[in-house]
């Protein structure tokens, strides 16, 4: 099947020659699951811009002659046992959560990236080292360590980023060094190297743009494992503290009204499940899009 | 290691059997006859890993496996239990006399020689000196007098020692039981059967009792720390009776035909402990400030569902020298409060409010706190923490407000004012010797009061000393009291006889039946 | 267990008797319902974003029992898409209409139960890349053995059964399955089958692989077998002995036998009918030696004068110019019209007719067929007209091999061709007076297989030799061939002279100074050295334009920007790139572009050597004529130095002065290009010569001492 | 490469990844803010210690010894299998893991199990009707799986099947109906992410020639699917297996305190909160060691799925 298709991809190819990057968006779009994870990451950071501004309501005062109201036209989300609108919470946590996301996924790819760049390229003892670094931040399972260390360093919002940014840059570092060495032994470098191209210039201009569409599609990915595991933390009793509205923190405290009133864990469990699922539709279409052939390498490292 | 050997079995025929096979399995709890009965209570019955909790070899808590010399009254006095009677000789003799025709599990009966035993030889060597502080003894201080009377050489005046050894862990076993390989011989209704380290203890009827054949054939106790975990336990009929049900859900097994529930007021009282050694909670107008900010009431009312008696003072009411009544009392009012704010050196920094991770509603009562605080001006940064980290800042002095509890697992509640208030309790000991400081000790006076009510044989000294006490620290608002604890226990409606006590851990399931 | 269907009697239609098979094919062309198959008026589109992907575009034809068929065609003729259709194995998306009648079935029709009995009992295919088409996690043996259940039993295939499954499966009936699949690997050739049956694919090599392949297909007894381009992967010398088991299994089968294939010299070897395809269309029919020899239709002798084998060397080889059509365009008319020299309004618009051409002499889809013999309109002056294209009378009857000049085969091992070469070679003999430009001595290089700290530190030293003591010199000014097998080094060889790699021992000089690894190397002697790289579309960064790849080495060289623009403009003009290619991407160019803009990035810095490895190899015949052109004109007029690396023995012949044979690593055979192919000395040498197909039907089995399977087991090994 | 040789080698590497793990789960204990030896002594003591019970305290434990060589001495421990004791009970942290342990490893494979039920039909299902309703069903169910909190689910569950339906335990250890629930819970997070994979890599082998050759030789579209195809489409299922374990592993720490199963990563939370470093270590140590040997285990196992395969062959 491969061959015709080959063969007829290259008459499709000829017709939409000049048209690279609208292609892309063509097959991306083609699939309706990547438009609806694009479209929920799209709400979800509109929420986070505006989302403050919005709210009916402060997230922190508190009502106690009007807790755990069913939704209504004066609370859409109903209150909490505090009383606090639930709406007005899950907006301000939006903002929060989407942050502690981008930031940590922020830090993993920075240091991840240079890394594993740093190995890739330089090769020999240096690489050799890096590797085992990588090797053995891999060996702990990633939820584990972060666990031991945010409790070692003391419930707060800031350990727990840091946790989390400290046992996820590996995969970063392996899947770029792995790009770059196979990129490196693609004759478009060979073929750059025998033409006298600079060092740098090969590492700018041909690795790191090959380097790009896989980070990307991994740290999109990555982008729902924060969330996961910050709201996961957050209930083992590591999260933020009180009052602040952040996601993980609001689900947890939910939990026990699960049966009684249950507005107040399922929306902010259905607002993670919702982001989660949009970082990873848009991921998997990027990675469909970007960087077809590697899905297994970044299943591992996801 | 029967545990371990089911485990393996589990896991080698989980390979075998597959997944398809894992729904249809029977469960492994009890025969679900008439007379044996799955009790889940607030903690882990099995222990939680703490030698504290282990160190007769199993938790003895809620068990009812082995028993002290003495027991509790429901208004926590000491109660005749393996001792019948007691007098002190002198300001530092006590001399007990034991019950005759007291069985242990293996036949053998009780004698003077194990009690010196489990004494001397387990729970005055193996547990170090913090139990000599705690009991006021020091090893070789127990001697058989003849084979039903012992005593006890304490080692300063120490009236309530028959209230304080009314405890579930100062157990009495033959010196046949090896406690470390799980051999557990005590005296108690029932005999231990088997436990599951984190999961469940089964226990089985005794016979021979000394206080008469128990009802129940079989008792087993499950582990489930979480209050809705407990709660569901209960509401799928998987369980029989449940201890602490999560305070959302009492209303709605309340309505429920099939459960009944029963409120028992406790030796526990929830309050807020001030740091008064740090700026500017070391200011009295800005502790009673922070006093006037709170509505006990609405607390109670609200998010605690009606469970709990508005508070006072820090000390339970069950506990007979409570002062409640005749305490200053600083009912909400909020003008008053921002008065007092302004008077004093607050000058707008947050004042830092630690809770544990664990504490049941801890987080919501915290965040009331912060919201009341801040309709006074206040504010208040919160920090839950779990244990270790909470007892590291609280041993360093590093923050303001705690939000706490006292507790008395024995009759002699005595200690509650001795560790928090006194200034070399153990709250306030090492901060005094290290920097001349403290938490919660006002010092001079109270100290004098405190020591006073602990060592005076006389009742209404004891009494009236620990209610001055009482007043003197309200007076000068190192506490906010929130509200004396009462627990709920739910069971199914069928169940009858229970025998819940101020002190949770003091039931006694001996009666407990099923009504058609 | 399986009868041969045809008797000996029916089989003895084919080769080498061509001109005894006439009757049988006018009954072909004729549709006659006996046929085995009979495809007619097959369509098969494919959607695609906007118009539908017309494949095949109105297809008939038809093979009678134990006939041998090509179907010919460059890549994207539709040639494997019809092949496809024929065994109803179209991919769910596609859009078929027509109808191909097989066995009587009509497969567009069939219910997957009807498809499932045709496949197990009367056809089978053997793909393309036979590589995967076997399962890489099933032994041979299963494999095979499946197939041999399924045609005994297509209507009861129970999974866990195939699965294996205990209970459900009964062990003795699989064992003796994989009994018969040894006899059947040693039907097509398979030495020691009885150990080849528990082997899985990637522990046999490439020839292995296909004659399993071939095996797998046979398993079922078929009665036509499908082969899409069954020699393509294969050395020269694999694809003679194939080329050779077909023809048996032809013959000892009757086995009708429909051979997918662009390679005409493969059609010569083997077919008794050949159905050339352009742009989804057949348009001519006929027996292979007429087609050969004789073609009606423009494209056809078109494509037959773009071969190297046809034309002398240095000789400029004919081109077809212009593109095929889009095969998304609603077309109407011949498609080959906007190419052809002699298209007329008539030939652009509407159906052009399928004209017979009588006497079993096929058909031609063209207006044109009556007076087809034109002065060479495809041909340059000058150049000598060989083999069919010398015969002037379409009416003659097909000549037997006896008659036909073996002078004009060039392939053919004969003293006339030799004589020819030398009277249009005169300078192959001054070639020793020519200044070495680079000198190769006592090169070696070993790989280590193992690298990494722990294989350091456990000292794990295994190494594999690649190249092994060459001695070599490139002379100014002049193509120096190398040829060889898959894995024997041509490529690392070419890699150590640009520096790539770095030898293990030995020295490489470039005018008498010794060079390093790249990284050693001076500016000047790295732009001495161009390289257009195998597979050039890989060397070509995707993210780069045109403009940018071909700037790349100037920028590299400190040129200024202007400067770097004229250049390229200047060398992408050269090498017949239109101006408005230079902002393109290379994945939006074509093969033949690619390599043009992979050629002028090669001679931007104006280098005085190029490395050519396999420029061609992946070409179109009539794209692959066009660049062999441009290469020898470039040579001719900046005074190139080529060292060219080629399986393909056709174009090394035609472009080379000198050639260098390698095997296993180790030079074997180096000389005049004249006295290697003329005289080998080495005997390795004279296998490969042997292998090259004729292009002339009349040389036909048996003749050809390569096909003996005897030599090939040296030859036909693992490749790993 | 040989297998010996790749053996050899992978001991090799494993080797120096559990001498890395063994740095950083000792580093763990200079997280902590203050002095370690009084740290552990307050937690040990139950009470600020003081300075002399500090210095004697550090000189009994060789604290005073400068850092890599108490690292030494605490390895040199760990490889006589002690991983010491705990500060809360004179148990050994070795029996505390060893207890705890076959509930996670019976956890991890029944979710193991419940990912594979539910990922081969649905990936197979999807590749097979790629682009239509079910594809993307399918595809849009398993991916709501993963994407909610482990907790949240867990409670959900409970309150549809213990409570609503009550045909399952709400929770507890030691019987098979006890194990489905938290097995669901883990599993379906892992089976989004095996579905997926089983997709895209039915999806790719459904386009290898192999497939045609399959249904060429006329055998039923069930025979190719799930003999030739899904056979393929697996082995690069089984390579992630080994790094899905750790999600389970991170995973069965939250379904642990959900479903009051007294395994591993409750002993480690419990252990955390009271800064048990002995503990600690011994479960992050374990736990790396575990996910490491596993990680060889699947590698040597993926040779016998792909026979293509040559042991040692770089993954990237």
């Amino acid at each position: 099947m491969s061959g015709v298709l080959g063969s007829v991809g290259t008459a499709v190819r000829r017709r939409y020659r000049a048209l690279r990057t609208s292609r892309k968006v063509a097959a991306f779009c083609a699939n309706p699951l990547n438009v609806v994870g694009l479209a929920l990451v799209v709400a979800i950071a509109v929420a986070a811009a505006v989302g403050p501004f919005i709210a009916p309501y402060d997230p922190t005062t508190q009502q106690l002659t009007n807790r755990l109201q069913h939704p209504s036209l004066a609370h859409p989300l109903g209150t909490d046992q505090l009383g606090r609108d639930v709406l007005s919470r899950l907006l301000h946590g939006a903002r929060l959560s989407l942050g502690i996301a981008v930031a940590v996924t922020g830090i993993r790819l920075t240091l991840g990236t240079t890394i594993g760049l740093l190995a890739g390229y330089a090769g020999g003892w240096t690489d050799e080292f890096l590797m085992r670094l990588v090797d053995v931040q891999l060996a702990f399972p990633g939820l584990v360590l972060a666990l031991v260390i945010a409790g070692i360093l003391g419930p707060s919002l800031r350990n727990v980023m840091l946790a989390l940014a400290l046992v996820g840059w590996a995969s970063y570092a392996r899947l770029v060094r792995g790009t770059v060495l196979a990129t490196k032994e693609r004759n478009f470098v060979r073929a750059a190297r025998l033409l006298n191209v600079s060092r740098f210039r090969i590492a700018t201009r041909h690795l790191l743009p090959t380097v790009a569409g896989p980070v990307v599609v991994l740290a999109t990915l990555n982008m729902g494992t924060v969330i996961l595991g910050t709201a996961g933390l957050s209930f083992i009793g590591l999260g933020a503290q009180p009052p602040t509205a952040e996601w993980g923190t609001m689900l947890s405290d939910g939990r026990h009204h699960l049966r009684s009133a249950w507005w107040i864990a399922n929306v902010p469990g259905v607002a993670i499940m919702l982001t989660v699922l949009g970082f990873t539709l848009l991921g998997d279409g990027l990675r469909d899009v970007l960087d077809p052939k590697r899905d297994a390498t970044i299943e591992k490292l996801s | 290691m029967t545990a371990d050997l089911s485990r393996r079995h589990l896991l080698s025929s989980v390979g075998g059997v597959g997944f398809a096979g894992l729904a249809g399995c029977a469960e492994t709890g009890l025969d679900d006859t008439e007379t044996a009965f799955t009790i889940v209570p607030g903690s882990d019955p099995t222990g939680t890993g703490d030698s504290w909790d282990n160190w007769g070899g199993m938790a003895p808590y809620w068990t009812r496996v082995v028993e002290p010399l003495v027991w509790g009254t429901d208004d926590m006095q000491p109660q005749p239990w393996l001792a019948t009677d007691w007098t002190a000789t002198d300001e530092t003799t006590w001399v007990f006399e034991l019950r005759e025709g007291v069985s242990f599990h293996n036949g053998t009966e009780l004698t003077a020689d194990d009690v010196v035993h489990s004494f001397e030889e387990n729970i005055l060597t193996e547990r170090g000196d913090f139990v000599h502080g705690w009991l006021h003894l020091e090893p070789g201080s127990v001697d058989r007098i003849d084979e039903f009377t012992v005593a006890f050489e304490t080692t300063d005046p120490f009236p309530g020692f028959p209230g304080t050894i009314a405890h579930n862990m100062i157990d009495i076993q033959p010196p046949e039981a090896d406690r470390r390989a799980g051999e557990i011989i005590g005296t108690g209704p029932f005999e231990l059967a088997k436990m599951d380290q984190g999961q469940q203890l089964r226990v089985e009827r005794f016979p021979d009792y000394w206080g008469g054949e128990p009802a129940p054939t079989e008792l087993a106790f499950r582990a489930a720390e979480d209050a809705t975990t407990r709660t569901d336990l209960l509401e799928a009929g998987e369980v029989d009776l449940v201890y602490e049900p999560a305070t959302s859900r009492i209303s709605g097994l309340r309505d429920r035909d099939n459960i009944r529930t029963e409120i028992q007021q406790s030796s526990a009282s929830r309050f807020v402990s001030i740091n008064i050694h740090r700026a500017p909670t070391d200011d009295t107008d800005l502790r009673r400030a922070l006093n006037y900010a709170i509505s006990q009431s609405e607390i109670v009312d609200t998010v605690l569902e009606g469970i709990g008696e508005p508070a006072h003072g820090p000390i339970s009411t069950v506990i007979d020298w409570a002062a409640d009544e005749s305490l200053p009392r600083y009912d909400r009012d909020r003008d008053t409060a921002r008065e007092l704010v302004s008077q004093s050196s607050y000058d707008g920094e947050a004042l830092t409010c630690l809770v544990e991770t664990d504490m049941d509603d801890g987080r919501t009562l915290v965040q009331i706190l912060q919201e009341a605080f801040k309709s006074i001006g206040v504010s208040l940064d919160i920090e839950v923490l779990e244990k270790a980290s909470l007892q590291d800042r609280t041993d360093r002095g590093e923050f303001h407000l705690e939000l706490t509890n006292s507790q008395s697992n024995s009759p002699a509640a005595d200690y509650i004012m001795w560790e928090n208030f006194h200034t070399m309790g153990i709250e306030n000991k090492d901060l005094y010797e290290a920097e001349g400081t403290g938490l919660y000790n006002l010092g001079g006076e109270v100290d004098d009061l405190i020591e006073t009510g602990f060592q005076s044989y006389d009742a209404t000294e004891t009494r009236e000393s620990y209610i001055a006490a009482q007043r003197a620290i309200m007076d000068a608002a190192v506490v906010i009291p929130l509200f004396y604890e009462e627990y709920v226990v739910a069971a199914d409606a069928s169940i009858d006889g229970l025998d819940l006590h101020p002190i949770d851990k003091f039931a006694q399931w001996g009666d407990l039946t099923r009504t058609a | 267990m399986q009868q041969p269907r045809k008797t000996a009697s029916e089989s003895t239609h084919s080769t080498p008797a061509f001109d005894t098979d006439d009757s049988n094919h006018t009954a072909c062309t004729a549709e006659s319902t006996t046929d085995l198959l009979t495809v007619e008026g097959l369509r098969v589109q494919f959607p695609s974003p906007d118009e539908p992907v017309r494949a095949v575009d109105g297809v008939s034809f038809g093979i009678a029992d134990g006939e041998i068929v090509g179907l010919v065609g460059e890549s994207g003729c539709g040639k494997s898409v019809t092949a496809r259709s024929i065994i109803g194995l179209d991919p769910p998306e596609a859009a078929v209409r027509g109808s191909i009648e097989l066995d009587g079935t009509d497969v567009t029709a069939a219910s997957e139960r009807q498809l499932r009995r045709l496949r197990g009992d009367t056809v089978s295919m053997v793909f393309q890349n036979s590589m995967e088409t076997l399962n890489p996690v099933l032994d041979i043996g299963e494999q095979i053995a499946e197939s041999t259940k399924v045609h005994d039993h297509p209507d009861s295939q129970r999974l866990l059964d195939y699965l294996h499954a205990p209970l459900f499966s009964s062990r003795a009936d699989w064992h003796e399955r994989r009994e018969h699949a040894a006899e059947l690997l040693d039907q097509v050739g398979i030495a020691s089958p009885e150990e080849r049956v528990d082997d899985y694919p990637h522990e046999l090599s490439g020839g292995q692989i296909q004659r399993v392949a071939i095996a797998l297909a046979l398993a079922s007894d078929p009665d036509l077998l499908i082969a899409d381009e069954p020699t393509t992967a294969v050395d020269a010398t694999t694809q003679a002995q194939l080329l050779d088991r077909f023809r048996h299994l032809n013959d000892t089968r009757g086995m009708a036998l429909l051979l997918i294939t662009h390679d005409l010299s493969v059609v010569a070897e083997l077919c008794d009918r050949v159905v050339v395809m352009y742009a989804g269309q057949v348009v001519e029919t006929g027996p292979a030696g007429r087609v050969l020899r004789d073609p009606s239709h423009p494209y056809t002798r078109a494509l037959l004068n773009c071969l190297p084998q046809r034309v002398d060397r240095n000789e400029r080889l004919p081109t077809i110019e212009g593109a095929v059509p889009d095969p998304t365009d609603d077309r109407s008319g011949c498609p080959f019209a906007p190419r052809c020299e002699r298209a007329t309004d008539d030939c652009r618009h509407g159906d052009v007719p399928t004209i017979d051409l009588g006497d079993g002499r096929g058909t031609a889809t063209c207006y044109d067929v009556d007076d087809s013999r034109p002065a060479a309109p495809y041909n340059r002056p000058g150049i000598t007209v060989t083999a069919g294209e010398d015969e002037s009378d379409p009416t003659r009857e097909p000549t037997t091999a006896a008659e036909t000049p073996a002078a004009e085969t060039p392939s053919s091992e004969s003293t006339a061709r030799s004589s020819t070469r030398e009277k249009t070679r005169p300078e192959s003999t001054a070639d020793g007076d020519r200044q070495p430009l680079v000198e190769l001595e006592g090169v070696t290089k070993r790989y280590a297989t193992a690298n990494g700290l722990i294989d350091r530190l456990f000292g794990a030293t295994a190494t594999r030799r690649a190249v092994a003591d060459v001695d070599l010199e490139i002379r100014a000014g002049e193509t120096l061939g190398l040829v060889g097998e898959t894995g024997c080094g041509k490529t690392t060889l070419a890699e150590l002279v640009t520096g790539l790699e770095t030898p293990t021992a030995g020295e490489i000089r470039f005018g008498g100074d010794p060079v390093g690894g790249v990284e050693s190397r001076s500016a000047e002697t790295l732009a001495d050295v161009g390289v257009v790289f195998q597979n050039p579309r890989s060397s070509l960064n995707p993210r780069l334009t045109v403009e940018q790849l071909v700037a790349e080495p100037l920028r590299s060289r400190g040129w200024s920007t202007g400067r770097r623009r004229e250049r390229v403009r200047t060398v992408l003009d050269r090498v017949g790139l239109s101006e408005h290619r230079a902002r393109s991407y290379p994945h939006e160019l074509s093969g033949g572009q690619v390599q043009r803009v992979a050629i002028a990035r090669a001679i931007a810095p104006d280098p005085t050597l190029i490395v050519l490895d396999e420029p061609v190899s992946a070409l179109d015949v009539s794209v692959q004529a066009r660049i062999l052109n441009l290469l020898s004109e470039l040579q001719a007029e900046f005074g190139l130095t080529y060292l060219l690396i080629s399986h393909d023995l056709a174009v090394v012949e035609h472009v080379v002065d000198r050639v260098a044979v390698m095997s296993r690593g180790e030079l074997v055979e180096i000389g005049p290009v004249d006295r290697v192919f003329d005289q080998p000395t080495h005997p390795y040498t004279k296998t490969l010569l042997a292998s090259i197909p004729s292009l002339s039907p009349e040389e036909t089995t048996g003749v050809r001492p390569s096909a003996s399977d005897g030599v090939s087991s040296s030859l036909d090994r693992p490749t790993r | 490469m040989d297998d010996a040789t790749y053996l050899l080698h992978r001991l090799g590497t494993s080797i120096i990844v559990l001498l890395g793990v063994s740095v950083v789960t000792y580093g763990l204990l200079f997280l902590t803010p203050g002095d370690p030896a009084e740290v552990i002594l307050t937690q040990q003591l139950d009470r600020q210690p003081s300075a002399s019970e500090v210095e004697s305290f550090r000189a009994t434990h060789g604290m005073d010894d400068p850092v890599p060589v108490q690292y030494v001495s605490w390895v040199t421990d760990v490889l006589r299998g002690d991983l010491g004791t705990s500060y809360y009970s004179d148990t050994a942290v070795s029996t505390l893991i060893v207890d705890a342990l076959p509930l996670t490893i019976e956890l991890a494979v029944a979710s193991l199990l419940v990912a594979l039920a539910i990922a081969i039909p649905t990936g197979v299902l999807s590749a097979v009707h790629r682009g239509s309703a079910i594809d993307y069903a399918s595809q849009l169910g398993a991916l709501v799986g993963v994407s909610m909190p482990n907790f949240w689910l867990g409670y959900l569950l409970i309150l549809v099947f213990a409570l609503t339906l009550g045909s399952l335990p709400v929770a507890g250890a030691g019987s098979y109906g006890q194990l489905v629930l938290p097995a669901i819970t883990l599993g379906t997070g892992m089976a989004a992410v095996l579905t997926r994979l089983i997709r895209s890599s039915m999806l790719e082998v459904l386009d290898e020639a192999y497939v045609d050759t399959a249904r060429s030789k006329g055998l039923r579209e069930r025979i190719v699917l799930y003999k030739h195809a899904l056979r393929n489409a697996l082995v690069p299922v089984v390579t992630i297996l080994g790094v899905q374990l750790g999600s389970l592993l991170n995973g069965a720490v939250v379904v642990e305190i959900v479903f009051q199963r007294p395994g591993l990563g409750m002993l480690l939370v419990d252990a955390v909160f009271e800064r048990n470093y002995p503990v600690v270590q011994g479960i992050t140590l374990v736990t790396a060691g575990i996910f490491v040997g596993t990680n060889v285990l699947v590698d040597l196992s993926y040779r016998y799925l792909d026979p293509r395969v040559e042991l040692g062959g770089e993954t990237v």
